[in-house]
């Protein structure tokens, strides 16, 4: 309880750096961070899949394309003053999801009703119908296989999306030719 | 200086590559038992080839894993799972009901289905991955 | 003392709000998409979190088990496996949006985006 | 084999897409592309003769009954909503003018072809699913797809427009992703008709309440509801004439069904209507949208920029027609679906061809053209007079109907107002009108080939065909709305 009441600190600490930092390469650091506490949180709350991509995605293949892209487009961000509107939305968003929360089943309550629907015949499931240990991939795979060849179709698209966006010279006749002036960072270190 | 980096780096990464392959192997095959599957499998794959082009250039890494080979591999990847789920229709069954795929023993076809659905998003995700960052790269030095 | 029960999902509505105040408040391209991701992990952790039960362990079935596990729910793992993986996704194609802009425009500020945006057409 | 088309008709488009990165050489996509599109057309056709015939059609997944695994439902509503998308796909894809104004490198023209059937696939997966997180994720390959295609556009304004829509798009999403959640939560359950079984007993509960906010909120986004449509006039103006034809024309309907169908499957007109006053809400806003819509596309000098505005208004009328959640309204708002998807899939593929020959979208561009491009200006005029609703055309229809609906309803104001926003659009197509006939050519140009003129002519003429032969689409509407209602499948 209290490792679980000190990670979410130590998120949200990190949350309001990454918001408040103006060099984007420490933000973008710290975002791996973000994501490493994350996936220990994911780890104490049963969720080891989770995690395992968590870790391997926002701590890995995330930050690798953030600085590779801020190695694109420089990484020094302007000083801007807090605005009153969007502060506004998100008060409202806020309230909505607090209000939401308060008729919801307890944290780790086993009568929560999640538990009791279909996650029963999934793990009596896979036992049964698979001979195999690991649930999530039962039901990732096979009782759900639909959703994950969407999901695969997904990043089949950022695929094909990247590679339309990014390949090859185009002829545009607005681009404005840029030095690439602040963009090589990487090799000034403090 | 910079010669030295790279000798250390280059050697540290001689060492680490193959690890971080036959690691993504492990995670690949070991889905049904452990954490992990084809997405993390094909993370961690393409993690070890990002790796090596960011030591030894973009130009070795090409020789290595042409980009027709990264590209076709995108569009395979998905076109396995498609093509599981319609050879289950084919066997009669409903689309990715891999019980269809063995007549005999519908949890020996689920196990059969499961691992060559993971074989296809691991090739996508490895791919896609490598291309993008094929594609981000090449474009930071033209 | 019934709040302390939900107090997690305290925890991950802050989170979600930080992430959200950034992506509409910041000028910097990628600084939004930094605040996108957090706004979706935070999602991520509130399914995660309600699928905890108490006691319970990670849904893998050990050798030799004879039915009497506690097990947390596996199902909200599985969307959220989902989830992450679209999330890698918008973020590429968000990237790879920011380069283009950036070679098109000189900057990747939005305030001055709109400004050249503005006096362009 | 048949049992399986309601999987094939989404499994087909999801799987060419990954065929046209093999496949890579351009007339061989590019064919590869119609195929498809004219196979899904036939599926979808079969697909609602059977329901109307037979009654809902279901589907597992893998073989996994509901609510365990996922399951595709069809019923009058989503069978209808396939015929629309697949039947705008098949006549645009093809078109002479697909590759109108995009700015890709050479020999990159796959990738794009890609991008239309994954961004069709994901219209078919959300319209056919009956899962609701299901639904979460062809949402995401819709949008993603879309992101790249209107970034394909040719001027770098279609970069910024895309980079607005990422991320408008992605808080949407995020949206309908929390909703789903708060709907787990307290039910266990992700399919749509487990769901309508167990929210009556729960619908007091603030997290259902909070739910439902939620998952209107992400739709409305996708929607482009007033006010928050602020995304779409940059995303339609800028992206590639075709796409804007294409999304336009299918995108948006299918928000709207999913919008419907959350309101009416899943919480039931009951709660959100009687219960929640929702119309108090929506009504005011699709009011607003008609006139600011109409207004703003008064006074735009861009032809794409005048459509999307136009098209903030026409979904201005479909939300009017889900607030009267009365058989006449609902036939309203989903008939509006069809005309509209044909009227601006025809007026932006003309306004393609206008840029294929003129190579710009301004209204002046079009100036005096009346005599040089006959075929695609006399497209642009009888696309004009059905967004008025003049009789004799697909428009006059639904907004007959929807007029109807507001006196059944006694909501006498609302078709005043309806008449009177009609009446703005009179003045942007007269402004139209007259550029073309009265203007002075500013381009010396001929009449785009056959290719281009025919796909924009199929649908223009359609609008036509409807607006006086209506059993098929006012039938086909009516027996949706009916099903939505819970009266019929």
């Amino acid at each position: 309880m209290w490792i679980e009441i000190l990670l979410f600190g130590l998120l949200l600490i990190t949350a309001v750096t990454i918001v408040s930092l103006n060099d984007l390469f420490a933000a973008a650091m710290l975002s791996g961070i973000f994501s490493l506490l994350c996936a220990s949180l994911f780890t104490l709350m049963d969720a080891v899949d989770v995690a395992f991509t968590e870790a391997a995605v926002g701590a890995g293949i995330s930050t690798v394309l953030m600085i590779g892209a801020l190695a694109l487009t420089g990484s020094r961000e302007c000083q801007q003053p807090t605005r009153l509107g969007p502060f506004v939305v998100v008060l409202l968003t806020g309230a909505m999801l607090i209000y939401g929360t308060l008729d919801m089943p307890a944290y780790g309550d086993p009568a929560a009703p999640i538990h009791h629907h279909v996650a029963p015949e999934y793990i009596a499931g896979t036992s049964a119908e698979f001979g195999i240990p690991n649930i999530v991939t039962a039901v990732l795979a096979s009782y759900r296989g639909f959703d994950t060849l969407g999901e695969t179709a997904v990043i089949f698209t950022a695929g094909v999306g990247v590679m339309a966006l990014l390949l090859g010279r185009r002829k545009r006749q607005d681009e404005v030719q840029v030095e690439p002036s602040e963009g090589d960072h990487k090799g000034e270190n403090p | 200086m910079r010669m030295r980096e790279k000798v250390l780096l280059r050697v540290a990464s001689k060492a680490f590559i193959p690890l971080i392959l036959l690691f993504a192997l492990y995670v690949q095959f070991h889905g049904d038992f452990g954490p992990g599957g084809g997405f993390q499998a094909g993370v961690i794959f393409a993690a070890g080839f990002v790796l090596f082009g960011l030591i030894f250039g973009l130009e070795a890494l090409q020789q290595v894993v042409p980009w027709s080979v990264v590209e076709r591999a995108v569009a395979l990847g998905l076109l396995v799972y498609g093509g599981v789920g319609v050879s289950c229709i084919l066997r009669g069954g409903r689309f990715l009901d891999y019980g269809a795929l063995d007549h005999h023993s519908p949890m020996h076809g689920q196990h059969l289905g499961i691992l060559i659905i993971e074989l296809g998003v691991g090739l996508t995700v490895a791919a896609t991955l490598l291309a993008i960052f094929y594609a981000m790269a090449g474009r930071g030095r033209a | 003392m019934e709040a302390l029960g939900i107090w997690n999902y305290w925890g991950v509505v802050l989170l979600m709000m930080v992430g959200l105040y950034t992506v509409i408040a910041r000028d910097h391209l990628v600084k939004k998409l930094i605040g996108l991701g957090i706004f979706q992990v935070a999602v991520i952790l509130f399914y995660v979190s309600m699928g905890k039960v108490t006691g319970g362990t990670p849904p893998i079935i050990p050798e030799g088990a004879d039915g009497s596990e506690v097990y947390s729910n596996p199902l909200p793992h599985v969307l959220m496996l989902t989830a992450i993986v679209v999330g890698v996704a918008t973020l590429a194609v968000g990237l790879a949006l920011v380069v283009r802009i950036r070679e098109a425009y000189g900057t990747v500020e939005e305030d001055e985006l709109q400004r050249m945006n503005r006096s362009g057409s | 084999m048949s049992e399986h088309l309601s999987a094939l008709i989404v499994v087909l488009p999801l799987l060419a897409a990954p065929v046209c990165l093999l496949l890579k050489q351009p007339r061989m996509v590019r064919a590869w592309t119609s195929i498809v599109a004219w196979a899904c057309l036939v599926m979808a056709w079969t697909l609602l003769e059977r329901v109307h015939a037979e009654g809902v059609i279901t589907y597992s997944m893998g073989g996994w009954d509901p609510p365990l695994g996922i399951e595709y439902r069809l019923d009058a509503l989503n069978a209808y909503l396939l015929v629309i998308v697949t039947g705008i796909a098949s006549v645009v894809f093809p078109s002479g003018a697909i590759l109108t104004d995009t700015s890709l490198p050479e020999g990159k023209s796959h990738l794009y072809f890609a991008a239309l059937l994954l961004c069709l696939a994901g219209l078919l997966g959300i319209s056919s699913t009956g899962d609701l997180f299901n639904v979460f994720v062809f949402v995401e390959i819709t949008s993603l797809s879309s992101y790249t295609l209107i970034s394909l556009g040719k001027n770098r304004q279609a970069l910024t427009a895309a980079f607005s829509y990422l991320v408008m798009g992605t808080i949407g999403g995020t949206f309908l992703l929390v909703g789903i959640g708060f709907l787990y939560q307290v039910t266990g359950t992700l399919n749509m008709q487990d769901l309508a079984l167990r929210l009556p007993e729960l619908l007091g509960s603030r997290t259902i309440l909070a739910g439902f906010a939620f998952l209107m909120v992400g739709g409305s986004i996708k929607l482009a509801v007033f006010p928050l449509h602020q995304w779409l006039p940059n995303a339609y103006t800028h992206a590639p004439a075709a796409v804007s034809a294409f999304i336009a024309a299918t995108a948006t309907k299918v928000s709207y069904y999913l919008l419907a169908r959350i309101i009416f499957t899943i919480f039931g007109a009951a709660f959100v209507f009687d219960a929640l006053h929702l119309h108090w809400l929506l009504l005011p806003l699709a009011i607003a949208a008609m006139f600011a819509g109409s207004l703003a596309a008064v006074f735009q000098t861009d032809l794409k920029r005048l459509l999307a505005y136009s098209s903030i208004a026409q979904i201005g009328y479909m939300t009017l027609g889900l607030c009267m959640a009365s058989e006449t309204g609902l036939t309203g708002g989903i008939v509006h679906l069809f005309n509209h998807a044909l009227m601006k899939g025809g007026l932006f593929l003309a306004v393609a061809c206008v840029v294929m020959r003129t190579g710009s979208s301004s209204v002046s561009a079009i100036s005096g053209l009346g005599r040089k491009m006959p075929l695609t200006m006399a497209a642009i005029v009888v696309g004009g007079l059905s967004l008025i609703g003049v009789p004799g055309t697909a428009g006059f229809i639904s907004k007959w109907y929807l007029v109807v609906g507001a006196l059944e309803k006694g909501w006498y104001a609302v078709s005043v107002l309806i008449l009177l926003s009609s009446l703005i659009a009179v003045v942007y197509v007269w402004r139209l009108v007259e550029t073309i006939f009265f203007g002075d050519p500013e381009h010396e140009v001929c009449e785009v080939p056959w290719t281009s003129w025919l796909p924009t002519w199929i649908l223009i003429g359609a609008t036509l065909v409807f607006g006086f032969w209506t059993d098929v689409t006012v039938g086909g509407a009516s027996a949706a709305a009916r099903s939505l209602l819970g009266v019929a499948p």
